[in-house]
């Protein structure tokens, strides 16, 4: 695949030209020419990713792992830290979506950003952070994951914080990234451990461990010995704990909604589409690993499915049309998660739900990207996140009124939209991984899903105007932003449909080492029970707000509410008690007990010192009183005294 | 009369020397008094020079020399006190104590 | 008997004459002639110039009627103490000259320089001794005329107070040596080193011996400025004129430490061993004492004698090591003390001209006179030995021949000092670069001489140690 | 040739203070000038030497300065009275660290271009500085080594003196005096390895030949080690670098930051490990426990203060206790992490007190709750800012990412628990570095601005120099870091060997 290498060089060095030459020479010029050097760029890389997939899959390597070429980044003792693409099923539909979605967003952001001054700035960041995330799902190993997994963190934060005069945006920034640094920390010590052990950070190495040959030697972790074994488990939880900080599972997911004070385009490329999924991503790359590892499926499992059901249950309440996608798309994360989670079964291996998990993020990856992009052309019209001042838009945006209706389906897994397929494989899989439990809830979920997903196509698009700028005046959708979201649309409708097959034929884990459960009980009533329990939860949502004795405005209204209403429409006051932890113990306390160390020992001892020999000196000086008959005195003194003390042998 | 006599004597005489030193504050006094002990000193040389030592000529040789140095040393000392009471009209020791830390 | 005059020995027979002529040039010229001041400067260079020209020998002696031995270190001690001397008049003359503010107007250069002569002669003779009463009369020499020049203003009320209390003082350390000399004399028998040197070696416990020692050292201690004998120096220094003061710093320190090497490595070599403790007690308290005292100072003079102190008992720890080591490491070491300590007499003395001594009158000195400040500050941090300044290598031949030794306790605790002492100097430069000066400043004016001098010694200060022919051709004589 | 070069490097900046000296300071700008351009041709002189000592590689060195493989050797006895030689020579370490060196003084004297106060003796002053500084990575013979390790205590309090803001007699007085203090630490020691080791020769080539005596090194070495840490501020001995660093003019806080405290590091590796490594071996698990402080607790100060400048001392304080872990480690890898982050931490603190100081000539306030917002009026500045925040807090494509993840990887390879348990620690605080990183980023770029500084400028050509060029050195050895990693390799291996070769046995001790 001579032209696919070649080809796949494009892939990664357009996005970052364009991200150089914006940055430094376009960007703060004209905003026109960041735009189109942006949206070349990118369609370009775009193209080139479908091209090398396409040669990939027909070239018959699939689904084997190939790396075309890999460079040495850094040599260490013993391995080296390479930089390389990595061609496989996973990493290839991640390219394709990542390229093609941000080239959408590209030509979205040219309508959003119109009227802002600094928009080259932003096409510019644009593109770093598709460069950066397509570094993260080419990598080959663990640095160059870390690697790129930093830059993707820190080209959030500064598309986050894109708005710097806005405080909310700011702080919003800062949280997300200190939250997934923080969650960063953690996988850069699995890394450390993990490559200390096996002695090699390649995927394809740690990929194919088993763990029996290190049983019996031990490792010293400081607080404790333990055997290599374990030490390895551990590691991959700590890794784990990277992808949980960055796929915003809970607890650490309240960075995400918060991130929505970003703009919008970002919001849907990065916090929704591709870079959240990096968690997800990184289990399923690891898979192999984490499935030797015994017991860590079962917390990504559990970790998933509490954040499926909490942030779908969250999302049932808020008003606050972004924040309403943002916690949509923590629990469709959760659905991934614990997708991967569930092919654990005891000691053998259900690899369906690493398929279906695959295949979610790529179902995922285009309709909640276009359901932001719309949520984005609604705000830019009435310009409020806040669905009061929404409804009786359908008429007045049509396009964007139909293909949101397209994604609400889908995401509502009704079928034949592209949502049904993935997450219906998902619940499959939960079964077939006899996890009943977590089958149960997310059937609920789907439903909640559902309800949410049509309260708030409801209350924006249905009704009678609740503002003025919609009120009358005629509204003219933008070319710019309308393109992107209908095109986004088609593969909501149609990609699960056509996708399926392919997913079930090229997508698995790879070699495991451990067994396998190859027949596996399929469940023909599945599909009409997800059918059924999301057209239940469809209708309450039209009973709720869309029948003609709805009343929205109690509907809308949080404050005279059951407590239990409340706690959800806080978000179950997390942000105040990280507040409150961060408030209180980290800079109250461990920074307050370092300062007081600082300030008060350290200096105190100096002070002390520098005293005690000021005071000496004092003494010498008092010595010197100037009375002579007390200088003879001394000459006198001085004789006796070095007489006894001179340890002369007298 | 014998060495150790005279060593004994000339170490009483110092210590007279000393006491008087420590004593009087009156500088001229003080200034005897040192003369007691330099000449203490001389006492020693002529008693070492009498009884134990090789050559007997340099002690008292020594002795001489001592007598002329401290001559001139006391001739400037008293130089010196008689421009000091010009200035502070005493003779008093403790007086001087415009010189401090 | 016929005997020629050596001539290694003319510059000893000049410097006698020297003060006679100079002094006595006054008689025949008119009382403002400038005559006696360059027979005095002819004079002074000539014999420093003449000193140069004896060759060394690889230490060894030379002797004129069989007890004036002189021998390498000898010869760069007189260098020593002529440079001091030099330095010392040229001071003078520029510090008396235009009399301000109670500096009366000096008209006895003449005797005064001839005073500077008669105590470097005194040193002289110190170094060349070959027994006990040259010995001491060369340490008389070199100290009774500095009780005369500390006492030079005779209008100066301080003066006469300082002069005071130098004498009785500097007359019971008289008595203490002589008390000392006595009985070393009464322990040997003899008052020529090579036999006392051979009776302690015959008898290296005697009593007397250390009895006499411990006199000897107590009595030295006073010149040296030794912990607890120092307490003279304070009030003295403050109360002498500025130039005096250098002088006293310079040539009386040089002179009682050339005392101590020739004693502790002439006839008392044998109990060097013995001696080691008592010294390096000495050493320590005195450099102590001196780093405290200095500490919170306002009075310049008054720091000065301090730090004096403190670098007196710097020069003590040679004392411990090999005597080659020693001596090399304390001729290099007076040099740079001199040159450091007169450069920063020089500036005091200028900035001394219109205001009083203290560190507040060095305020503003940056923006006033910045060569000035940097002199300034090249001097205190040459003091405090910073590198690549000519004190650090003078410490540092010091300490090496301290540790040589293995006195590595003493050599650590010295080391540490050095911070002590850096902090007070530091006092200083900070009042002559940070501190505001107070509403106008008296302006400073320098003579062609003293700006010359003060450029000269700065560069040397500067140059001294890394220039590496100092220490390998002028000190190569001692060979290690 | 090179040789010749490489002996010139310390002596062109005291040229140019000699020619400097008889212009009238009238003509400053042509004194200024003659500063940087002759800073910029030692630069281009090390930048030249470093890639002749590149293209060398590990070929043979001069044998007499085996076990070292040292270019450009230069031996000439120097005084005899104490046997000290002039003896200079570059490996791939101390090359770079010249070459990070001849940056940061020609970066800072281009930032000092409108220092107030006498300009003349400032630039002259950097100029010695640098001198003293480029002469301790050159030299290696003890004595000469000192001389030149001591000489910046000349420089350093009459810059800050004369030229510092705040509190600047306490700073420069505190500064100098715990330098001091170290280098007297230092100095003692010496005397005592010189004539431990019986040779007659300060060489450090021939010392590490032989082994010192064991119960010597157990003192020694602790004492040495301390001393020199005393300027890297390794805990408890770091106290004066935040006041030191506030008082500073802007330069001097680059140069001692950026340079000066690499020297106590250099001096660890170079001096006081390679010519005691059993007593390394036995001393340096304790010197970790000392880094929980630095590293672990420094950030957590950092986010209690409101000073850029005492924020930045404590992010340099932590980033030098990475430093040290990375020695203390022993291994290739954490050694070579060690001099990386060295050189990275130098341009990283130099582009932070750099656009620090340009933003306080600005706003004329370091106090980060009295500015915000400031982005909108200083772009480039707070661009600046936030690229060396972001290489300070280890960002991939910086220097700051390459040496750190060196040092995490080689601390945890030296298998002795309370290593193990520190770089845990270490690497968790990461995200402490983080936190006050931001918060300072956020609270003087971002947010609202104050009306006062609707009429600021952003950075004139010269400044926009100093960044760009500080930034990308960050960069490069960020993205390829691969042949810096081999010439670090290559001369650390020599001083790796003998530490290895090291049997540890505690004599009396």
């Amino acid at each position: 695949m001579i032209n696919g290498i070649t080809l796949s060089y494009f892939i990664f060095l357009l996005p970052l030209l364009v991200f150089v030459i914006n940055g430094l020479f376009v960007g703060n010029r004209s905003a026109k020419g960041a735009a189109a050097i942006a949206v070349i760029g990118n369609g370009i890389a775009a193209v080139c990713a479908i091209l090398v997939a396409v040669d990939y899959f027909t070239s018959g390597m699939a689904p084997g792992k190939v790396i075309p070429y890999e460079f040495t980044f850094l040599p260490f003792a013993g391995f080296n830290a390479n930089i390389g693409l990595l061609t496989d099923p996973l990493s290839m539909m991640m390219m394709v979506v990542v390229t093609f979605i941000s080239f959408m967003v590209n030509i979205y952001s040219i309508g959003y950003m119109r009227k802002d001054r600094s928009a080259g700035r932003f096409f510019s960041l644009l593109s770093l952070f598709s460069f950066s995330m397509l570094g993260l799902v080419a990598a080959t190993n663990l640095f160059q994951m870390f690697i790129f997994w930093e830059l993707v963190g820190v080209s959030s934060y500064l598309l986050i914080g894109f708005w710097y005069h806005k405080p909310s945006a700011v702080s919003a920034s800062k949280q997300a990234f200190i939250l997934t640094r923080f969650a960063d920390s953690f996988f850069l010590c699995g890394i450390v451990l993990v490559s200390y052990i096996v002695g090699s950070f390649d995927f394809s190495v740690i990929n194919d461990l088993t763990l029996h040959d290190f049983y019996h030697t031990t490792i010293n972790l400081g607080i404790t010995t333990i055997s290599q074994a374990d030490a390895l488990i551990l590691g991959a939880v700590l890794i784990f704990i990277g992808g949980w900080g960055k796929s915003a599972m809970f607890p650490m997911h309240i960075w995400l909604p918060n991130a929505m004070e970003g703009p919008t385009p970002v919001s849907s490329i990065i916090h929704s589409a591709t870079m959240v999924v990096a968690g997800v991503y990184l289990v399923a790359r690891l898979f192999p690993f984490f499935a030797v590892c015994k017991g860590t499926l079962n917390i990504i499992m559990v970790v998933g499915a509490f954040t499926m059901v909490f942030a779908a249950v969250i999302a049932c309440t808020q008003k606050d049309i972004k924040r309403i996608l943002a916690y949509s798309t923590l629990s469709q994360l959760g659905y991934m998660m614990f997708a991967l989670g569930v092919c654990s079964m005891g000691d053998v291996i259900v690899a369906t739900g690493w398929t279906a998990s695959t295949f979610h993020i790529f179902t995922h990856a285009f309709f909640k990207c276009s359901l932001f992009l719309i949520a984005g052309s609604v705000i830019h019209v009435v310009h409020t996140n806040d669905l009061d001042k929404m409804g009786g838009l359908w008429s007045k945006m049509p396009f964007t009124y139909w293909c949101c209706f397209i994604c609400v389906l889908a995401i509502s897994g009704i079928p034949p939209f592209s949502g049904f397929f993935s997450k219906d494989e998902i619940i499959l899989a939960a079964f077939q991984g006899h996890h009943y439990v977590v089958f149960a809830l997310a059937l609920l979920t789907s439903g909640l899903t559902t309800f949410y997903m049509f309260r708030m196509f409801f209350l924006a698009f249905h009704g009678d105007p609740r503002s003025d700028l919609v009120r009358g005046h005629r509204i003219k959708e933008d070319f710019a932003m309308t393109l992107p979201i209908v095109v986004l649309a088609i593969p909501s409708f149609l990609g699960g449909y056509i996708a399926k097959g392919f997913f079930e034929h090229y997508f698995k884990p790879g070699s495991l080492h451990v067994p396998q459960l190859v027949k596996l009980e399929e469940l023909p009533w599945l599909p009409y029970i997800a059918v059924a329990v999301a057209l239940i939860a469809l209708f309450i949502a039209w009973v709720c707000y869309c029948s003609p004795k709805a009343k929205i405005s109690k509907a809308l209204d949080e404050t005279n509410r059951t407590r239990l209403y409340k706690t959800v429409y806080h978000k179950f006051y997390f942000d105040e008690m990280y507040y409150a932890v961060v408030r209180q113990f980290v800079f109250g306390g461990i920074a307050r007990t370092a300062r007081f160390i600082q300030d008060y020992i350290i200096e105190g001892l100096l002070a002390f010192v520098v005293k005690a020999l000021h005071k000496m000196g004092d003494l010498v000086r008092f010595a010197q009183s100037g009375y002579m008959p007390f200088y003879l005195g001394t000459l006198i003194v001085g004789i006796i005294f070095w007489r006894i003390f001179g340890q002369l042998p007298l | 009369m014998t060495l150790m006599n005279c060593l004994i004597l000339a170490f009483l005489l110092f210590g007279i020397g000393v006491w008087g030193l420590m004593r009087r504050r009156h500088l001229i006094g003080m200034l005897i008094s040192i003369e007691l002990m330099l000449n203490a000193a001389n006492i020693n040389f002529i008693s070492f020079a009498y009884f134990s030592a090789k050559d007997s000529t340099a002690g008292a040789l020594f002795s001489i020399f001592v007598i002329a140095v401290t001559a001139c040393e006391m001739a400037i000392a008293l130089a010196i006190i008689v421009n000091m009471y010009r200035r502070h009209h005493s003779l008093d020791a403790d007086q001087l104590r415009d010189l401090h830390d | 008997m016929n005997f020629i005059l050596p001539n290694f020995i003319i510059p000893d027979a000049l410097l006698l004459l020297f003060p006679f002529i100079v002094i006595g040039s006054r008689l025949f010229c008119s009382y403002r002639s400038q005559i006696p001041w360059r027979i005095a400067n002819i004079g002074f260079i000539a014999i420093f110039v003449l000193l140069n020209f004896i060759p060394l020998t690889n230490n060894v002696g030379k002797f004129f009627i069989c007890n004036w031995k002189i021998d390498d270190f000898g010869v760069l001690i007189r260098e020593v103490l002529m440079l001091s001397a030099m330095l010392g008049m040229w001071l003078s003359k520029d510090y008396f000259e235009h009399g301000a503010d109670g500096k009366p107007q000096m008209h006895q250069i003449a005797e005064f320089t001839g005073a500077i002569a008669f105590a470097t002669f005194g040193g002289f003779t110190i170094v060349s001794a070959c027994d006990m009463l040259t010995f001491f009369l060369g340490l008389e020499i070199a100290t009774i005329p500095m009780y005369a020049l500390t006492a030079w203003n005779k209008k100066d009320q301080l003066g006469s107070e300082a002069a005071t209390k130098y004498i009785m003082m500097g007359s019971v350390a008289t008595a203490f040596e002589l008390f000392g000399f006595s009985y070393l004399y009464g322990f040997s028998g003899s008052i020529y080193f090579n036999d006392i040197r051979m009776a302690v070696e015959a008898s290296a416990t005697h009593p007397l011996l250390w009895l006499s020692i411990l006199f000897l050292f107590c009595g030295i201690g006073f010149k040296l400025t030794l912990f607890p004998f120092y307490t003279w120096a304070p009030d003295v220094y403050e109360g002498a004129p500025t130039p005096v003061t250098a002088v006293l710093s310079v040539t009386s320190k040089a002179a009682a430490i050339a005392f101590l090497v020739v004693l502790v490595f002439g006839p008392l070599a044998p109990v060097q061993e013995q001696m080691a403790p008592f010294i390096a007690l000495l050493a320590g308290t005195t450099l102590f004492v001196g780093n405290l005292g200095a500490l919170k100072q306002t009075r310049l003079r008054r720091f000065m004698a301090y730090s004096s102190i403190a670098q007196a008992g710097y020069i003590m720890i040679a004392l411990l090591g090999p005597v080659e080591m020693a001596r090399t490491a304390i001729i290099y070491y007076l040099f740079v003390y001199a040159l450091s300590n007169y450069l920063a007499f020089f500036i005091f003395g200028i900035i001394g001209h219109h205001r009083e001594e203290t560190f507040d009158s060095l305020r503003g000195l940056s923006k006033q006179n910045p060569a000035l400040a940097i002199a300034l500050a090249v001097s205190m941090f040459s003091l405090a030995g910073i590198p690549p300044l000519a004190g650090f290598f003078g410490k540092f031949h010091l300490f090496f021949a301290g540790a040589t030794t293995g006195h590595y306790a003493l050599v650590a605790f010295a080391v540490l000092n050095n911070v002590v002492a850096l902090y007070y100097y530091l006092q200083l430069i900070k009042s002559a670069w940070i501190d505001e000066p107070e509403d106008h400043l008296s302006p400073l004016r320098l003579t062609k001489r003293q700006r010359t001098i003060i450029v000269a010694l700065t560069v040397a200060v500067v140059l001294l140690g890394v220039l590496p022919f100092l220490s390998n051709n002028i000190f190569g004589g001692f060979t290690f | 040739m090179d040789t010749l070069l490489f002996n010139v490097i310390w002596a062109i900046p005291l040229l140019a203070v000699a020619i400097s000296v008889p212009i009238p300071s009238t003509h400053i700008k042509a004194i200024k000038l003659l500063h940087v351009i002759s800073g910029t041709v030692v630069m281009g002189i090390i930048g030249y030497l470093t890639y002749r000592v590149y293209t060398m590689g590990a070929a043979p060195a001069d044998p007499k300065a085996f076990p070292l493989l040292l270019r450009f050797f230069t031996d000439i006895p120097w005084l005899n009275s104490i046997n000290a030689h002039y003896t200079v020579g570059a490996d791939g370490l101390n090359i770079l660290l010249l070459f990070l060196t001849s940056a940061i003084v020609w970066t800072g004297m281009l930032v000092s271009w409108n220092i107030k106060g006498n300009q003349k003796i400032f630039f002259a002053l950097i100029q010695i500085l640098a001198t003293s500084v480029y002469g301790v990575f050159m030299s290696m013979d003890l004595v000469l080594f000192f001389v030149f390790y001591e000489m910046e205590a000349l420089c350093m309090y009459l810059m800050i003196a004369g030229y510092g803001s705040g509190n600047k007699d306490y700073g420069g007085k505190k500064l100098t005096l715990t330098l001091a203090f170290g280098s007297s630490m230092i100095l003692a020691t010496l005397f005592g390895i010189y004539f431990q080791s019986g040779l007659d020769s300060w060489s450090i080539m021939a010392l590490s030949r032989i082994t010192l005596p064991m119960n010597f090194q157990m003192w020694a070495f602790p004492v040495m080690f301390m001393g020199f840490a005393v300027s890297s501020s390794l805990f408890p001995f770091h106290f004066w670098s935040p006041d030191g660093h506030s008082a500073a003019p802007t330069a001097v806080s680059m140069l001692a930051a950026g340079v000066m405290m690499k020297m106590g590091a250099y001096g660890c590796l170079r001096v006081a490990m390679f010519l005691m490594p059993e007593a390394a071996k036995i001393w340096l698990p304790y010197v970790v426990a000392l880094l929980i402080f630095n590293v672990v607790l420094g950030p957590f100060i950092a986010i209690r203060h409101k000073d850029l400048k005492y924020i930045t001392a404590y992010s340099s304080i932590s980033h030098l206790g990475l430093i040290f872990l990375g020695l203390a480690a022993l291994t290739p890898v954490g050694l070579r992490g060690a001099s990386l982050q060295m050189i990275s931490h130098g341009f990283l603190t130099g582009l932070f007190f750099a656009t620090i100081g340009m933003i306080y000539e600005r706003t004329h306030t370091r106090d980060i709750t009295q500015m915000g917002g400031i982005m909108r009026k200083l772009p480039f500045l707070g661009v600046g800012f936030v690229i060396a925040g972001f290489a300070g807090l280890g960002l991939p494509g910086f220097s700051g990412f390459i040496a750190e993840s060196n040092i995490f990887i080689g601390a945890f390879q030296q298998d002795s628990t309370i290593t193990r348990f520190v770089t845990v620690l270490a690497i968790l605080s990461i995200t402490t570095t983080a936190v006050y990183i931001l918060q300072t980023a956020n609270r003087m770029l971002h947010g609202n601005m104050p009306a006062k500084y609707e009429t600021l400028t952003d950075a004139d050509l010269r400044e926009k120099i100093v960044v760009v060029f500080l930034v990308l050195c960050l960069l490069i050895i960020g993205v390829c870091p691969g042949w810096i990693a081999d010439m670090l390799d290559t001369s650390i291996a020599p001083i790796f060997d003998r530490i290895a070769a090291a049997t540890a046995t505690v004599v009396g001790g």
